[in-house]
C-alpha cells in the first residue's frame, strides 16, 4: 500500500515501473487484466452491460476485451438492467460466471428486485441446488456536478442482505484481486468501484491473484486512533494520517476491502489498542457501512471501558452539483484528520490541517465530466 | 417410480397425457385434502384446471430442456418430471424436500429435472429463464427453456424487457402466458388497456399464437412442431393460453361466494376439463389402471412426506452461501 | 400502551370498549380508519395500489374505503409496482396526496429505483420547487411458511436515504397516528406495518391525531437495561420484560415508532441511566436499523465509560418456512429475555425463560396462509 | 423578457416557431463554448439539431400544460417557457439557478412554467410524467403532459408499464419518443429486436405516429390537431420522432471520429435542420430582428449566472425536506 505513496507526482509512463522493477498498473487497468486473466483461464465467464463494448470502453475499465474475447463473450445490452440482471441471474444457475457492469452505482436501484429476492436468496430458498456465481460490476461517480443521481455509494443496501458479497477495492492491487476473487466466487458478488480511483496506480503482478473477502489490511500502523476507511476513503484517510503526523497524532488506518463478510476482526484489534476509532465512509451515516462498523466494536468492546466511536460520511442530504456545497458535501483529509485530531485529543484547542494540503491529487486530475 | 418421461414420444400419446394431466391433479386434490389438518405450513398456490397447459408444454420436452415456473408452480413442476416425494415433503417443510424445506410450495425445484425454481415476486422468474437460455446457447446444448407466467405476470416492465432481449438474441425460449382472467381478484378489465397481448408480442418479431380453449394435445402439438427449429437458434416463441383458476388464489377452497367471478364461468371450463377431455380417449380399463397408479405412488408420496425428518436446526444456517 | 396488556385475551366484541369506556380498535381497523379520516378531510389524497379495491382489502386495512370513497379514489392497478410509484410521485408533486399500498414489503423492491432516485431527492434535487407528499403503505408478512420473498423487513433500505420518513408502528394507536402524520407530511413517508399487529387493540381515539416522528416512546420504564424494539419487536420486549421481571431485572422498553428520523435522543437517555442495552429488531442486523441504534450509542456514549450494546434481529439468513428453522430465525419474547438477562447480570448463570411463557396470543392466533 | 408565450396561436407561426428553434440552437452553442472554461461544472447533455421536436410538440401547449424532459433536456425546458437566465444560473452551480445549484444540468426545472423536473436516469421520468398527468384528470383541470423520452428509454419496463397505465386510465400524457437512433454509442440494432415500436404502442389502444423526418411544422399541427380531444379525456397519444444528435453523447464537442456513427449522416439531417428549414420561411428583416433579440438575450443570461452569487455553504442542508 504506502509504495503507492513513493511514485513520483506525475504518472509513470503505464504500465510504469518502479525503480526496484516491479510493475505498476492504474486501477482502470487492474480491472480490464483482472477481467481478460479470468476470460482466458475460464470459458464460462462473460462480461455484459450497457456500453461494455464500446470505444470509451467504461471509462477504460473493460478496454481491449471485445477485441480479445469477441462479441459473444462482451457484449452491451437494452436499456434494460431489471431483466438483464435476471438474465445473469439465470446464465449463472445454469453454470455460467457473468459479469454485469453498470457504469454506475445509482442504476442498480434498478435490479433491486432481482437482486433482493433472487440472487441472493436462491441458493438458499432452492436448498442449495442452484448457486449464482455473478459479479455485478459498479461504479461510484464523485460528483464534479454530477448532481444527486450519479453519485451515489449505496453499498450498505447491499451489505445488509443475508447471501451477497461486495467488495470495496481502494487501489489498484485489490481492484484486480478482488475482482479475480469475485469471478471465481460461487455467490454473487457486488463490485463497488470509484471513479475516481480509476487513474491511481499501484504495484500490481502480472499474474492472477486473488484478494478473497474475510481480511481487513492495516494499511499503516499507528498509536493513538485507529481510521478506518471505505473505498475512496481509504486513501483520504492515508493522506489525513500523514497531516495528524505533522500535528503529532499517531493514526492507525484501516481497509476493510471487502464489506461483506466484513472482517471486523482486524479493526477491533486496533480499537483494542487504541480505543478511539473514527469511521469515514464514503457513502451515507444512517444505516451504512458506518454504522455497522461502529456497532460491532460497540458490542465488542464498550463494555470493557471508554471507547470513543466517531462516524463521517456523506452530509445526510443528496449530492449537489455546486462546487462549494459539493464540497461540503464530501468528507475530505482535511475534515478526516479534524475528526481523528479531536478524538485523539480531546482536551487539545480544534485543530483542522491547511485546506490547500488537503486537495489530492487524484482529484485535481480530474475534469468532468465523464 | 415417478417422473417417468426418459425420451419424448414424437407424437401426442393421449394416455401419457391422460396420466400426466390426472397426476397433476390428483396430487393437488390432495393437498388440499391435507391442507386444513395444518401440516402443510406454506401457502398454496394451486393450479387446479389449468394442469394441461403445463401437460401440453412440457410433454414434447427432453430431459436436456428445463422449464421456469411461477409460485403457482405444482403442476410444471409435476409435468417437467419434478420428484413428487420432494415436493410433497417441501410442503411439510421437512427435510427430504426439494429445498429442504428451505422453500415451500412457492419455490418448487428439481435441477436434476431442470425444474427451475420457482419465484413469489411475480414476473422475477421471466428474466431468469431468459438468462438460462442463454446459457444454453452460448454453450450450444441445443436445449430451450418453457417460461410460465401469469397473465398478471405480463404487466411487470421485465416481460416486455426480456420479450425484447430474447428475440434480439434469438434465446430459445418458449414463454407460455397462461392467462386465467385474473391476478387474484382483480380482472384484466382493471389491470390490461387492450387484450392484444399477442399482436403486441409479435412486434418483438416472436411467433405468438393464443390457445382459446388451451386443448393439451394441440398446445402439445404447437410445441413439438416448434421445437426443432428453436433448437437451431430460431429464437423464442410465445403461447398465450387461456385458462381458468378453479380455486381461489390461495389456499384449498372457492372463491364463488366472493362475488368477483361466478360459478357459471366455471360450469363453463369444466367442460373443458383435461382431465375429463383426455379420459374420454382411453379405454376404460387403460384409465384405471393409470388411476391406480397414480393412488399409489400419490399414498407413497403423503407418507414419505409425514415420515420424513425435519431438517436440523443448524440448517437453518447452511446453504447461505455456496 | 401497557393499558393493551389490559385486555381479556379474547378478542373484544369489535370495536370494543374498556371499561372505563374508552374504545378500542384492532391495528387493522384502525389503518382504514386513519386513512377514511384523512380522505374525508381533504380530497387530494387517494389510495391505491394492487387489490385495494377487492373483497380481501389488503387483509382489511383498506375495508370500506372503496364503497364510501368510490372507484376514482380507491383502485388496483396492474401489477406494475416501478411506474406506479412513478405514478405516485407525478401525483404528488402535482398537488396530489397518494398513498400507494403494497401488501408485502419484499416488493418493495420493484419501487427501488423510483423511491431512491426520484421521491427521496425530488425536492431537493429540483431546488425546492416541488414537494412529494407521497405515503407508501408497506406490509411485512412474518413467515409462517411463507418463506424468503415474503417475510422480509428491509426498512434499514428506506434510512438509509435522506429525503425519506420511516414509520413503523407497534399498537393500533400508532398505526392511526403514524398514518395521518404520514398523510400530512408534505414529503415521502414510508409506513411498515406488520402482519401479526394487524388483530392486537388498543385504545384509539375516536377523532384524527397525529404520532408525528421524532419522539421516541418509553413503553415500559425499568432500572437494569435498556430494550429497543422495533415494529412488532417492541411487542416481543414487552412481553420479555415481563418474564425479566419474575427473574428480578427491570427492564426499560422504548418503542422508536417513527425510523427515520430516529430520535435516538430518548434511548440514549435511557442508556445513560442503564448503560446496558439491547436492541430487538424485526430485521437483520447488517447495517440495519439496529445498527444506527447502537452506532449512535455508542457515539453517544461509549466514551464515558463502560456501556453493553447488544442486538438480536433475523438471523442471518434467509427466512425458511419450515417451522422449526423458521422459529430459530427470529428473535422471541424468549431470546430477548435470555440476551437482556445476559446483559444485566453478566456474572450469573445463563438464564432463558420457560419456552411456554415466550408464545404469543397475538402470533398463536395466526393461521396461515394470508 | 425571455419565456414569451402566454397563449398559445392557432395556427402555426413561422416566426415564433424559428424564434423558438433558433433560441435554443443559440443556447446550446453559447453552452458548448463555455464549457471548456469550466465555469460550468454540470455535464451537459446537448440536443442540438433535435431542438424542433420540442418547439414543435411544445409550440400549442398552453400554460397549465406541462412538459417532462430528459436529462437531454434543454431544448424541452426552453421551448416550454423555462427562464433562461434561472437555466443558465443552474449550469453555472449558482444561488439563482432553477434548482438553486442542487440540480445542474440534467435536472432542469421550472413548476411556474408547468416544467417538471428532468432526471439523469434513463426512463424514470416516463411514469412520473403520468402520475402528472393522472393528477391533471383527477382534478379535471383539462390539462396535458407532454413526455419526452429516447430511443433508449423505451427499452426501461417503466415504460411498457406507463403505457399500460396510461392507456388504461385514458391519462392525457402525450408520450414523445426522440429516436435518435442511438443510445449513447449504441444503435438500435444492438438494442431493439426489431423498429416495431409505433406498432407496439398502437396494441395498447394508443394513436401512434412516426415522424420520419421529424419536422417542426408537421409536428406541431399533429399535435395542435389532438389536444381537444385529449383534454376531454380522449387518452394518450405517442409520436416516434426521428432525429439525430449532431454532438456528442455528453459534452459540448462531436464524436465522429469515434467511428460508431458517420458524418455522412450528419449531413443527411442537416439538411433538415429546423433552424435553416424555418429560417427559410421568414423575411430576411424579421430574422435578422429576432436573431438580434436572441443573442441579446442569450448574452443577458449569461452575465446573469456569471454575476450571481454562489449558493451559502449552510444551503447543503436546506431542502432535505419539505
Ligand atoms: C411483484 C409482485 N407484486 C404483487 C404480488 C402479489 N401477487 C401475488 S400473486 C398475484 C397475481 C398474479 O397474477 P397472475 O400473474 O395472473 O398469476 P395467477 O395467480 O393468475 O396464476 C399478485 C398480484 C407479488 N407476489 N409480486
Ligand atoms: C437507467 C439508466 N441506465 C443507463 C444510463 C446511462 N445512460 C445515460 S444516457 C444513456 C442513453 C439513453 O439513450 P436515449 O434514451 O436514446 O436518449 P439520448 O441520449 O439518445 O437522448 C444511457 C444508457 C442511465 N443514465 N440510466
Ligand atoms: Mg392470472
Ligand atoms: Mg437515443
Amino acid at each position: 500500500m504506502s509504495s503507492r505513496k513513493k511514485l513520483p507526482p506525475p504518472p509513470l509512463t503505464w504500465p510504469g515501473r518502479m525503480e526496484d522493477g516491479r510493475r505498476v498498473l492504474r486501477y482502470v487497468d487492474a480491472l480490464s487484466e483482472a477481467v481478460a486473466l479470468e476470460m482466458t483461464r475460464d470459458e464460462k465467464v462473460f462480461l455484459f452491460g450497457l456500453d461494455v463494448d464500446d470505444h470509451k470502453s467504461i471509462q477504460g475499465s473493460t478496454r481491449g476485451l471485445l477485441e480479445r474475447f469477441g462479441k459473444d463473450r462482451v457484449f452491451t445490452t437494452p436499456l434494460s438492467e431489471d431483466a438483464m440482471t435476471g438474465v445473469a441471474i439465470g446464465a449463472a444457475m445454469a453454470g455460467m460466471r457473468p459479469i454485469h457492469v453498470h457504469i454506475r452505482m445509482d442504476f442498480l436501484m434498478l435490479c433491486m428486485n432481482q437482486i433482493v429476492n433472487i440472487a441472493s436468496k436462491a441458493r438458499y430458498m432452492y436448498g442449495g441446488q442452484v448457486k449464482v456465481p455473478m459479479v455485478v460490476r459498479s461504479i461510484i461517480g464523485k460528483s464534479w456536478g454530477q448532481g444527486a443521481q450519479h453519485s451515489q455509494a449505496l453499498h450498505s443496501l447491499f451489505m445488509h442482505l443475508p447471501g451477497m458479497k461486495v467488495a470495496a477495492p481502494s487501489n489498484a492491487h485489490d481492484a484486480k484481486g478482488c475482482t479475480i476473487a469475485a469471478i471465481r466466487d460461487d455467490n454473487p458478488v457486488l463490485m463497488m468501484e470509484h471513479r475516481l480511483l480509476y487513474p491511481t496506480e499501484a504495484v500490481v503482478n502480472e499474474g492472477a491473484y486473488v484478494v478473497p473477502p474475510g481480511r481487513s489490511r492495516v494499511c499503516r500502523f499507528g498509536r493513538d486512533v485507529t481510521i478506518v476507511g471505505v473505498s475512496n476513503m481509504v486513501v483520504e484517510a492515508l493522506r489525513a494520517a500523514e497531516l495528524l503526523s505533522e500535528a503529532g497524532v499517531s493514526a492507525e488506518v484501516i481497509d476493510p476491502i471487502w464489506l461483506a463478510p466484513l472482517d471486523t476482526d482486524t479493526i477491533i484489534e486496533s480499537a483494542r489498542r487504541t480505543r478511539k476509532v473514527l469511521i469515514a465512509d464514503n457513502g451515507w451515516l444512517n444505516c451504512g457501512a458506518s454504522a455497522e462498523i461502529a456497532a460491532r466494536l460497540a458490542e465488542a468492546l464498550a463494555g470493557e471501558g471508554p471507547i470513543q466511536i466517531k462516524r463521517v460520511g456523506f452530509a445526510p442530504t443528496p449530492c449537489p452539483p455546486s462546487p462549494e456545497l459539493e464540497n461540503a458535501f464530501y468528507p475530505n483529509p482535511g475534515t478526516i484528520a479534524a475528526a481523528a485530531y479531536a478524538l485523539a485529543k480531546p482536551d487539545a484547542p480544534a485543530w483542522a490541517p491547511d485546506p490547500a494540503a488537503t486537495k489530492l491529487a487524484y482529484q485535481l486530475q480530474f475534469k468532468g465530466p465523464f | 417410480m415417478p417422473a417417468p418421461k426418459p425420451v419424448p414420444p414424437k407424437k401426442a400419446d393421449p394416455a401419457r397425457l391422460y396420466r400426466a394431466v390426472r397426476r397433476i391433479r390428483r396430487v393437488e386434490e390432495e393437498v388440499a385434502r391435507i391442507y386444513p389438518s395444518d401440516k402443510i405450513k406454506s401457502p398454496v398456490h394451486l393450479s387446479i384446471g389449468q394442469e394441461g397447459i403445463a401437460v401440453g408444454v412440457c410433454d414434447p420436452l427432453e430431459p436436456r430442456d428445463a422449464v421456469s415456473g411461477t409460485y403457482r408452480g405444482h403442476a410444471t413442476y409435476l409435468a417437467k418430471g419434478g420428484n413428487l416425494n420432494a415436493m410433497m415433503a417441501e410442503l411439510f417443510g421437512k427435510d427430504t424436500g426439494c429445498a429442504r424445506g428451505k422453500g415451500g410450495s412457492m419455490h418448487l425445484v428439481d435441477m436434476k429435472a431442470n425444474v427451475l425454481g420457482c419465484s413469489a415476486v411475480v414476473g422475477t422468474t421471466v428474466p431468469v429463464a431468459a438468462g438460462f437460455a442463454m446459457a444454453q446457447k452460448m454453450r450450444k446444448t441445443g436445449a430451450v427453456v418453457a417460461c410460465f407466467l401469469g397473465d398478471g405476470a405480463s404487466e411487470e416492465g421485465c416481460f416486455p424487457e426480456t420479450l425484447n432481449f430474447a428475440a434480439l438474441h434469438k434465446l430459445p425460449v418458449i414463454f407460455v402466458c397462461e392467462n386465467n382472467g385474473f391476478a387474484i381478484h382483480e380482472p384484466l378489465a382493471k389491470r390490461w388497456a387492450t387484450d392484444k397481448l399477442c399482436e403486441r408480442v409479435r412486434t418483438y418479431g416472436i411467433p405468438a399464437v393464443r390457445f382459446a380453449d388451451s386443448d393439451t394435445v394441440k398446445i402439445r402439438d404447437h410445441i413439438a412442431k416448434a421445437l426443432p427449429a428453436m433448437r437451431k437458434g430460431g429464437g423464442p416463441i410465445f403461447l398465450e393460453c387461456m385458462t381458468w383458476r378453479w380455486r381461489e388464489h390461495v389456499g384449498p377452497g372457492e372463491d364463488y361466494d366472493a362475488g368477483f367471478r361466478s360459478k357459471a364461468d366455471l360450469a363453463k371450463w369444466q367442460k373443458k376439463d383435461p382431465v375429463v377431455v383426455l379420459a374420454k380417449k382411453l379405454d376404460k380399463k387403460v384409465k384405471a389402471a393409470i388411476d391406480a397408479e397414480i393412488e399409489a405412488e400419490l399414498a407413497a408420496a403423503v407418507q414419505f412426506a409425514e415420515t420424513s425428518p425435519w431438517p436440523d436446526a443448524k440448517e437453518l444456517y447452511s446453504d447461505v452461501f455456496a
